[in-house]
């Protein structure tokens, strides 16, 4: 039993308890679940801890595990609290046979910690669709994963749609873009592709912040009533999205003109507005629903046997796909690693390898009940992105539209932006860029 | 309000306080086992120092003293006939005791009227008897009725004390424990106050148990008196007798042996007499 | 009529109608303020605790079949029965054990009963968003139409959320001032021991405070959960409402609906015309505080508070 | 009568036609007098007549509305409490104004505190000169309590002490701060005979051994009568006599307004 | 019998005036350091240091800069995570745009920059009191908040308005590891406290006592509010920034504004209240129960075996936190300083209980 074990047992003045309680981890392979389940963002974070812990019980109900090496995994409530999330990480990442597999804090403030942690602890930090866009270089961040797209790419795509549905980038001229968006780490990283698009292409970029939580922005809608912008942009999280959404309708802002990030497109960001929320668009990272392959499984192996997280009709639910997509490429990166190195306890730095070579076939994909949920992934040294594709979804007052095709960010534009900010980066941190090249 | 003749000590005691002892904030001993008694009708006076515990005692029988975290250990309070040490402050008011705190302590955004009717905050027998009273403690107190719009904290000391009392009558109480009417007082006012009490005692049967430093003159108006010290009761007797003591005249009266002796000529500091050995 | 006075009076209305949704939160503080010298942090939870009880029993009401109607008129019993609920337990479990204790411990213990009532409020009726329909239009209205164009924005809802707050005020202006007990609560604000020593009970007291203040704070999440949904974030404009009250003053309940509007109007008006243009927004958050702030220098007791007057 | 070692000396203070008035409540009206050098001048008054509100004009605390004071020949029209304090006045209050929260001790040093001098720096650093003057100023505290008796509750918060003893606490503190002019707010209140005793004792000695000058309002009219050299008597705001105690004592003014009957 | 200072006689003042008069009690504090200094270090682990050692002693010094201003002058604050962030994003524009300067007195120099802050918001002290204070202080923590969220300069125009520390060469001595981290944390919070504890027993802590208890007497007797109140509000501020420079360099590494947010002002209020107003012990054992307590209510369920869901879990924390709170509050107002002194008084007479 480990020091830590001890100490913290004793802290928690149950060291009796907590030594019979511990060794059960001994071989087993340990995920750490940062969720929030409480607090302003538990609507949204709720579904996705959901999705995220009923596919591992999936996994360890139907398969028994990785390969035969049991799953462990313990929750921690972070309260979307940087201090408490990084509190949780130190908790979590040594638990287990072999520490932490990898990390998914979802929150952008988390992972801007943890991504000055996670090298020196050796855990790879999965960030589906969210975190630093530059970090999707991950010569430099080796221990990054933004899997499936970055922010840059979402408003990359956004911008995409709209000279689409105008007619050409040609048209966007003179247009007006507003961005609403959170005040926080998040809600700016779009900033730089958005302004850095509107010099080439012409449009007026106007950025409109929203203070935490989010519930008070009628001087944002009024600002946007007068200036009237040809598209509005929503970059919110937990009650923001809802709030902006009933306000857009207060101010009478066609909510067809709207679209919000792939987190600001969850039913709990458009149900508390009603009918006000008909015809809000957002960005759609994978589609909602409970019909996938996937979904019968987890039915069958884990509701079925009373062990779900969340109630029968939750599931399918946009967060809660998105958190059974997190799991599952947590699981597969363990997987990948252990085709490598055997069939037993990964290490958070043999994870990092299995992810950094995670190749997600369509036909693999289809295997693992994904199919039409996740596109092909394939990962490498360079791009830890992998894919990043989206489409728009529409909401018609009871349930999100398909409303365009894939559209796949242009990685000719965004890719040199990310490289120099990751340089910028290295440089401010003495990191040596790895040469992809010569990586195995 | 029936006015009554002052009834003889002999009747049974009002109020019978027997060996209380007071701790505060639990570790504080305030009082050592205190006891007295007030006949029915009767003004009773407590003297002592500062310090010595008169307000502790008067808090223990009204029972303000939970709010200030004391407690009452040891020993009983009966008010008429019946013990008191778990009633609320409320409950005693109603039936008929109430304390007039030392230093007035008025509402100071209220106005005096307001005030005064705060005093009748418990009483149930309807708007036009307690009108009644008030226009009666108006009569007691003329100075009150010129300022009865007056905010309470914008007026003098002596009014304020006036307006406590009145307060208190207002409640149409049997027994006030008055706390330091003296206090902060010119000696004129002093004696004014004192004058009321006497008439409230004489006219209206009520029973006073007064604190006082002021020696002199609470053993001027009072039938019997009882001096404190360090928590403990250390004299009793009737008013004259106590006024007669000698070492009551010498350390609360300020006349000695020889007459009163000056304070220029005080050279010395005197080792406190012990009153019991 | 000048291009700019359109858009002017819709933020100058816009902002005057928010603030007056601030003082629903500033009244709750206000009464307990002023009868306890208890500077209650929980009001904000309070208005949480009141719109999660009342959000779901009216669901838990309609999911049995009671019809919509009804089951707001019950859920509102069920939820005003559960504040004064609350504030028998906060009489008895905090202000008693914490008579005469200083106000900055009193002040803790708030923060104390406001933990408690988060985790409390949550476990029980849970942390999700939740909709509140309980009949109150929401419709944007357009005045003036003829004068400006596209006329002047005004929500329904911010006016019968207006209309609310003024008949409250009324109702505790009249009760404040016109009752015994309403006398006895300002004897209670005065002097504590006085007014147990003319036997005003203090329990009593209290608990009719923050039953009252309990009523206020179900009123306001009413009005906030209609507007916002009701979830955790609504506990959050408790922090809206403190810079209304120390403009309007601590104790005053006019002055917490005056110092609402003055806060709405400010706020929204620096944010449109300042804020935005300038600084890339987001500086009503402190503005308000500010414009607190600066009159406070000017007025240290508010804009109707008592005047302190020192004396030693 | 003990000999004074001390005679009077020439004014130390003049109040010339002071007025003061709260929100059109007159509190003192045209009030003149001086203060001499080493005398110890008492102002007596019925409740309300203004003795207070003159003490806290001539220490700063408010600002008459009309007339001036004149301190060592420096006449100032207004002057905050601590700029009082620096030119060497002292004083206590009628309701005891003492730090609640910290010892005797603690409490007594508060008085020197603007005769020390060395800075946040070496005070943070406590080695050398801000230890040596700490421990000069606790050496003179040390004396002030000696003389007042207080050397048991040194370190007892004041809070905790009885009624008497916080007035001594009172006195010690304005007395560190070595002053000229000593305003005393009814020091004796709620005291008996035998603490007032102890009071008058040291109130004289101090005038005696130190020189200071005292100016001190007090009900208690044996205690005037007995110790001050001269009295001011208020009423309403205005000052109705002024002279040694016999002069007062006899005065009609004077008995009418205040003493009323002989008691 | 082990603790009594029967026998202990001073014979001078000097020696009354030590910190801990008793022998016993500088035997204690010598085992602490000790045990801080030796033993820490060859026990614990990096969760230790980096989840609950670092962020305890960081925690505990900002708790001693807010007690300096709430506790011993008077004066309520809510601002006091914008004072640390004042600290933080100091330090960091001090070593971004002066390459050569060394850590220490940048972080020093971060902390006069915030002692400057808190002069600057501590001006309405002068004319606001009590509650009204309190609520004004919230002021300097929003617009804080804002300034550095906004403007971006003082982020480096980092497009997240997310900040990365430097490396920490403190000269020469490269602290990158948990335990350096935690000695260098303790080396700077143990000086620190030490230079409190001499502020507040010497002239200017009186002076702040003063007018936290009486400020009308404090200034008849001579003080000048205004150089009280603003001092203590630098002094406050100083520390705070001390502890938000460290905060952000040593113990996050990384961060946004939201980590100096008004929670974090609240925290630290509860610290002080709970440990004790007007004690420096009372600060470390404030923030000892503030950190200790959400860790052991998130552990106890785990390894008595008791299923909850962290949902419940964190429900259950916030409302047996809240329970304890004013269970604390009931039981010992002043806190733990004042237990812990009850204690010794109890001690020092045991076995006689009078």
């Amino acid at each position: 039993m480990s020091r830590f074990n001890w100490y913290v047992s004793a802290a928690a003045a149950a060291a009796m308890l907590a030594g019979t309680a511990l060794p059960a981890f001994a071989q087993e392979q340990f995920i750490p679940v940062l969720s929030y389940r409480s607090g302003a963002y538990a609507p949204n974070g709720i579904p996705f801890a959901n999705g995220f812990t009923d596919y591992l019980k999936l996994i360890q109900e139907r398969d028994g595990g990785v390969n035969g090496v049991k799953l462990a995994f313990e929750e921690c409530e972070t309260g979307y609290a940087t201090d408490r999330g990084v509190e949780c990480y130190e908790r979590l990442k040594a638990k287990g046979a072999t520490g932490a597999s990898a990390v998914s804090p979802l929150s952008t403030g988390i992972t801007f910690a943890l991504t000055e942690k996670v090298p020196g602890d050796k855990i790879p930090l999965i960030t589906m669709g969210y975190g630093r866009s530059e970090s999707s270089v991950g010569s430099v961040f080796t221990w990054n994963f933004p899997i499936l797209g970055t922010y840059w790419s979402a408003a990359d795509i956004l911008l995409q749609h709209i000279a689409q549905i105008s007619g050409g980038t040609a048209k966007l001229k003179g247009k007006k873009i507003a961005l609403v968006y959170h005040d926080s780490p998040y809600g700016k990283e779009p900033i730089p592709v958005l302004e850095d698009r509107a010099k080439s292409w012409g449009y007026k970029f106007q950025a409109i912040p929203v203070t935490h939580p989010g519930v008070e922005q009628k001087s944002a809608w009024l600002q946007i009533r007068q200036s009237r912008p040809d598209f509005v942009f929503l970059w919110g999280w937990g009650v923001m999205n809802s709030t902006s959404v009933k306000e857009a309708a207060a101010v009478n802002y066609p909510r067809d003109k709207m679209y919000g990030v792939w987190w600001s497109g969850a039913e709990p960001d458009v149900t508390p507005a009603g009918d006000g929320a008909k015809g809000y668009n957002a960005l759609a990272l994978h589609p909602p629903g409970s019909d996938f392959v996937v979904h019968r499984e987890v039915f069958k192996h884990v509701y079925d046997k009373g062990k779900g997280s969340a109630k029968k009709e939750e599931v399918g639910e946009v967060l809660y796909n998105r958190g059974l997509i997190n799991a599952m490429l947590t699981v597969e990166g363990i997987r990948t690693a252990m085709a490598k190195h055997g069939n037993k306890p990964m290490t958070g730095e043999q994870v990092r390898w299995g992810l950094e070579n995670l190749d997600l076939t369509p036909a693999k994909i289809a295997a693992l009940g994904f199919e039409g949920l996740v596109p092909a992934v394939k990962l490498s040294c360079a791009d830890h992105e992998g894919v990043a594709r989206a489409y728009i979804q529409q909401w018609d007052g009871k349930k999100w539209v398909k409303k365009s095709d894939w559209i796949a960010a242009d990685q000719s534009y965004l890719r040199p932006m990310m490289e120099a900010a990751a340089k910028k980066y290295g440089q401010g941190k003495n990191i040596q860029p790895r040469d992809c090249g010569k990586q195995s | 309000m029936v006015a009554m003749q002052a009834v003889p000590q002999a009747a049974a005691p009002l109020l019978a306080v027997n060996g209380i002892e007071v701790i505060y904030n639990h570790v504080i001993l305030v009082l050592k086992g205190v006891s007295l008694t007030v006949p029915e009708g009767g003004v009773v006076a407590v003297l002592g120092a500062n310090g010595a515990g008169k307000t502790t005692t008067l808090k223990a029988i009204s029972r303000l003293l939970k709010a200030e975290r004391g407690e009452v250990t040891k020993g009983s309070v009966e008010y008429r006939g019946e013990r008191i040490e778990a009633a609320s402050p409320s409950d005693l008011v109603r039936r008929g005791l109430i304390q007039v705190m030392e230093g007035r302590h008025c509402f100071g955004h209220l106005t005096i009227e307001e005030n005064l009717l705060t005093g009748a905050y418990t009483r149930r027998d309807g708007q036009g008897q307690v009108a009644a009273d008030l226009d009666k403690v108006y009569a007691y107190f003329p100075r009150l009725k010129e300022r009865r719009r007056a905010q309470a904290g914008y007026t003098s000391g002596g009014e304020q004390q006036m307006c406590a009392i009145g307060r208190a009558l207002m409640s149409n109480p049997r027994m006030i424990l008055l706390d330091e009417p003296s206090m902060g007082l010119a000696p004129q006012l002093v004696e004014e106050i004192f004058e009321i009490v006497h008439r409230l005692n004489r006219e209206a049967g009520v029973s006073f148990l007064v604190a006082e430093q002021n020696t002199n003159m609470a053993l001027r108006y009072a039938s019997f008196g009882y001096i404190l010290e360090n928590g403990r009761i250390v004299m009793d007797g009737p008013a004259d007798s106590l006024r007669e003591n000698s070492d009551v005249k010498e350390f609360y009266l300020g006349l000695g042996e020889g007459g009163r002796q000056s304070f220029r000529d005080v050279k010395h500091y005197r080792r406190r007499k012990r009153w019991l050995a | 009529m000048p291009e700019f006075l359109g858009p002017f009076l819709e933020v100058l209305i816009g902002g005057l109608l928010a603030g007056i949704l601030y003082s629903l939160v500033a009244l709750g503080f206000v009464l307990i303020f002023k009868a306890s010298g208890v500077f209650n942090f929980a009001q904000g939870a309070m208005v949480l605790f009141a719109a999660l009880a009342l959000v779901r029993s009216i669901e838990v009401l309609q999911s049995w079949g009671v019809n919509a109607g009804l089951a707001i008129v019950i859920g509102f019993l069920f939820s005003g029965a559960l504040m004064v609920a609350l504030a028998f337990a906060v009489e008895r479990m905090v202000l008693r054990p914490l008579v005469n204790q200083e106000g900055i411990i009193l002040f803790m213990a708030t923060i104390g009963i406001t933990f408690f009532i988060d985790g409390f409020g949550q476990q029980i009726f849970g942390s999700d968003a939740y909709q509140l329909d309980i009949g109150i239009p929401k419709e944007s209205i357009f005045l003036l139409e003829g004068v400006f164009e596209g006329g002047i924005l005004v929500n329904e809802l911010d006016l019968w959320a207006g209309a609310t707050a003024g008949l409250l005020v009324l109702g505790l202006a009249l009760f404040f001032q016109k009752t015994r007990i309403g006398r006895a609560l300002r004897a209670v604000a005065d002097d504590h021991q006085a007014a147990q020593s003319v036997g005003i009970p203090l329990n009593h007291i209290w608990v009719i405070v923050w039953a009252v203040a309990g009523i206020v704070a179900l009123v306001a999440g009413t009005i906030w959960g209609s507007k916002l949904g009701v979830q955790f974030s609504i506990a959050q404009i408790a922090l809206k409402a403190l810079p209304v009250l120390i403009l309007g003053g601590f104790t005053s309940v006019p002055g917490a609906i005056i110092g609402g509007l003055i806060i709405g109007a400010g706020e929204k008006l620096a944010e449109v015309y300042i804020g935005l243009p300038y600084f890339d927004g987001g500086i009503e958050n402190w503005f308000a505080y500010m414009l607190a702030l600066v009159f406070l220098l000017i007025r240290p007791q508010g804009l109707f508070g008592e005047r302190i007057i020192e004396r030693i | 009568m003990s000999a004074r070692r001390r005679p009077i000396g020439d004014t130390l203070l003049v109040v010339d036609g002071v007025s003061l008035s709260f929100g059109g409540v007159k509190a003192l009206t045209d009030v003149s007098f001086d203060i001499r050098e080493h005398e110890i001048l008492a102002i007596i008054g019925p409740n309300g007549a203004g003795k207070s509100s003159m003490l806290n004009c001539i220490n700063g605390f408010y600002h008459p509305s009309a007339g001036a004071i004149t301190f060592r020949g420096v006449k100032r029209a207004q002057m905050r409490p601590h700029e009082a304090a620096m030119q060497g006045i002292a004083r206590t209050f009628q309701n005891i104004a003492l730090f609640k929260g910290m010892s005797t001790l603690d409490n007594i040093m508060t008085g020197r505190l603007l005769k020390m001098k060395v800075g946040l720096a070496g005070q943070a650093v406590h080695l050398g000169p801000a230890r040596a003057e700490e421990l000069a100023h606790r050496a003179f505290c040390e004396r002030i309590i000696d003389f007042l008796e207080i050397q048991a509750v040194r370190k007892t918060p004041v809070g905790r002490l009885p009624y008497g003893l916080q007035k001594r606490v009172e006195l010690g503190r304005a007395l560190a701060a070595e002053p000229t002019l000593l305003l005393l707010d009814e020091p004796m209140a709620g005291m008996n005979l035998e603490e007032k005793q102890d009071m008058c004792r040291f109130i004289l000695d101090v005038n005696d051994e130190f020189g200071t000058t005292i100016c001190l309002i007090e009900h208690d009219m044996g205690v005037v009568m007995d110790i001050s050299d001269r009295v001011v008597v208020l009423e309403y705001g205005r000052k109705i006599a002024e002279g040694t105690p016999d002069v007062v004592r006899a005065n009609q003014a004077v008995i009418d307004a205040y003493l009323g009957v002989a008691h | 019998m082990l603790y009594r200072e029967a026998g202990q006689y001073k014979t001078s003042y000097a020696e009354d005036q030590q910190i801990f008069p008793i022998r016993q009690d500088r035997i204690a504090v010598a085992l602490i350091v000790a045990v801080a200094l030796v033993a820490v270090p060859l026990l614990a682990s990096d969760y230790l240091y980096t989840a609950i050692l670092i962020p305890f002693l960081i925690l505990s010094l900002a708790a001693i800069g807010l007690n300096i201003l709430v506790g011993y002058c008077g004066q309520i604050s809510l601002g006091t995570g914008g004072f640390m962030a004042v600290g933080a994003y100091a330090a960091y524009n001090l070593c971004l745009r002066i390459e050569w300067l060394p850590l220490p007195i940048a972080i020093l120099l971060a902390g006069l920059i915030a002692a400057l802050a808190g002069i600057l918001f501590g001006i309405p002290s002068l004319r606001i009191k009590g509650f009204y204070l309190a609520v004004a202080t919230l002021a300097a923590q929003f617009f804080i908040d804002w300034l550095f969220a906004r403007i971006g300069w003082f982020t480096n125009y980092t497009p997240s308005g997310s900040i990365v520390a430097p490396q920490l060469n403190v000269f020469g001595w490269i602290v990158d590891t948990p335990m350096e981290k935690y000695l260098f944390t303790l080396i700077v919070v143990a000086l620190f406290a030490l230079v409190a504890k001499n502020l507040v027993r010497g002239r200017i802590g009186r002076t702040w006592m003063a007018i936290r208890d009486m400020d009308i007497a404090a200034e008849i007797i001579g003080i000048r509010p205004l150089t009280a109140k603003l001092s203590a509000f630098a002094v406050s501020s100083f520390f705070v920034g001390v502890a938000g420079a460290l905060w952000g360099f040593v113990h996050l590494g990384s961060w946004e504004p939201l980590a100096f947010g008004i929670n974090r002002s609240f925290q630290l209020l509860f610290m002080i209240i709970i440990g004790g107003l007007g004690s420096i012990l009372g600060c470390f054992l404030g923030a000892a129960f503030i950190m200790i307590v959400p860790l052991v209510l998130n552990q106890v369920p785990t390894a008595l075996g008791i299923p909850l869901s962290t949902a419940s879990i964190s429900h259950m924390e916030a409302m047996i936190f809240g329970v304890m709170i004013v269970f604390f509050l009931i039981v010992e107002p002043h806190g733990f300083a004042r237990l812990w002194s009850l204690a010794k008084e109890k001690l020092r007479i045991w076995p006689f209980p009078h």
